[in-house]
């Protein structure tokens, strides 16, 4: 799986894009960011439940309980801002 | 017609107007309405010497082909001309240029405002400025959620 | 600032649009909206091969003034220009122009449509259309009067 | 007291400007109407009330009402059409 971090967090993260493979458990994208959020540091504080960020699968918005699979890319991103 | 363009480079708005004044059904357009984002000097209360504009390359063109589609399933769009600048800029510069042309003002109005709403809270672009406290990202404003929201009602 | 001209000839939206975006206060301009107005090939299911607009020199100049200035005491207006062409027409022509400057795209927005609404239904403009039936005095719109009065609730 | 007319009314009126003296009780608009419709034909059937069609005095749109006086522009044109 592939995960693109874009503008602030992608500064606070470290990371512009990374290849994962999480645990077989991580089906949907709510577990996909607990599973990033068990890093702790900055991941454990950005990706926190309340934090104002957005997640696309494969260049759609989606909610947390979208499904995400090995072949999906997956977006993390601070609201935009554009305009 | 719609055009998409997300560039580096400026943009001129009479030349794209030309485009669509030159489209096989130009002569059913009675009315263009547009829009042009610039770069100000100030954003609150700091003043900004310059801009980065990011992007995620790919989400963007879909985004925007998605807002221009349902803005011509909402009201009649007889042409559609969206472009957004990324990249270093600075003050005075054109960050981004929506036209829509339609047979009244009414819908070309609305067109044009919508696809702007929506390019402002859907479309993947960041901005981060330059001032003098040092450099920042800009923070979402929940006022372009409510101007968005006002198109469900 | 404010820029009014009745014209015969035609007018450059881009040149205009210069003038806005090099006038001193231009890097508070954050957005600019604008309209422009087209000759249509047929209205009210007629074909429409041309037509003339005639108006009433001094008023005319007077009422867009005034337009001007209501739309300047209800938003944030940092520049406006309207032009408005008179004389023979033809399909494709040009017609009307407004641009609306501001800080932010809101403003920008509805003075430019209070504008066009307000120059539809109290501007001394008429328009006189060709058709295949002969020439005819384009009749007022009850939709252009509904629109002014939606600016007063 | 002078009289401009405009686009259809101008036509059927077959007249862009006319010099009149109206008698001493024209003071309003509405007795300016009243007086030009005893003139019958077009001014007539025209100026009828119920008609649509505006009136400025000295360059302002104004109502029925309205005071006039010799020395005061007069229009009388149809609801307007441009943009």
């Amino acid at each position: 799986m592939r995960i693109l971090y874009f503008a602030r967090l992608r500064e606070v993260l470290g990371s512009a894009e990374e290849q994962v493979e999480p645990p077989a458990h991580v089906t949907t994208v709510a577990a996909l960011l607990a599973w990033l959020r068990e890093r702790g540091g900055a991941f454990a504080s950005e990706l926190a439940e309340g934090k104002r960020f957005r997640v696309a699968v494969n260049q759609t918005v989606v909610n947390a309980d979208a499904a995400v699979g090995a072949a999906d890319e997956v977006a993390i991103f601070p609201p935009v801002t554009g305009g | 017609m719609t055009t998409i363009r997300i560039q580096t480079d400026d943009f001129d708005l009479a030349s794209e107007l030309a485009n669509i004044r030159n489209a096989p059904n130009a002569a059913r357009i009675g009315a263009v309405a547009s829009f042009v984002g610039l770069v100000r000097d100030s954003n609150d209360g700091s003043s900004v010497s310059g801009m980065t504009l990011e992007h995620f390359p790919g989400m963007t063109e879909k985004a925007l082909a998605d807002i221009a589609a349902e803005a011509a399933s909402r009201w009649n769009v007889l042409g559609c001309t969206i472009v957004h600048r990324v990249g270093p800029l600075k003050p005075l510069d054109q960050i981004v240029l929506v036209i829509v042309a339609s047979g009244h003002r009414g819908d070309a109005f609305a067109a044009c405002e919508f696809i702007m709403d929506y390019l402002k809270t859907r479309a993947p672009f960041w901005k981060k400025e330059v001032t003098p406290e040092g450099a920042r990202w800009v923070e979402a404003r929940e006022s372009d959620d409510t101007a968005a929201e006002r198109w469900n009602r």
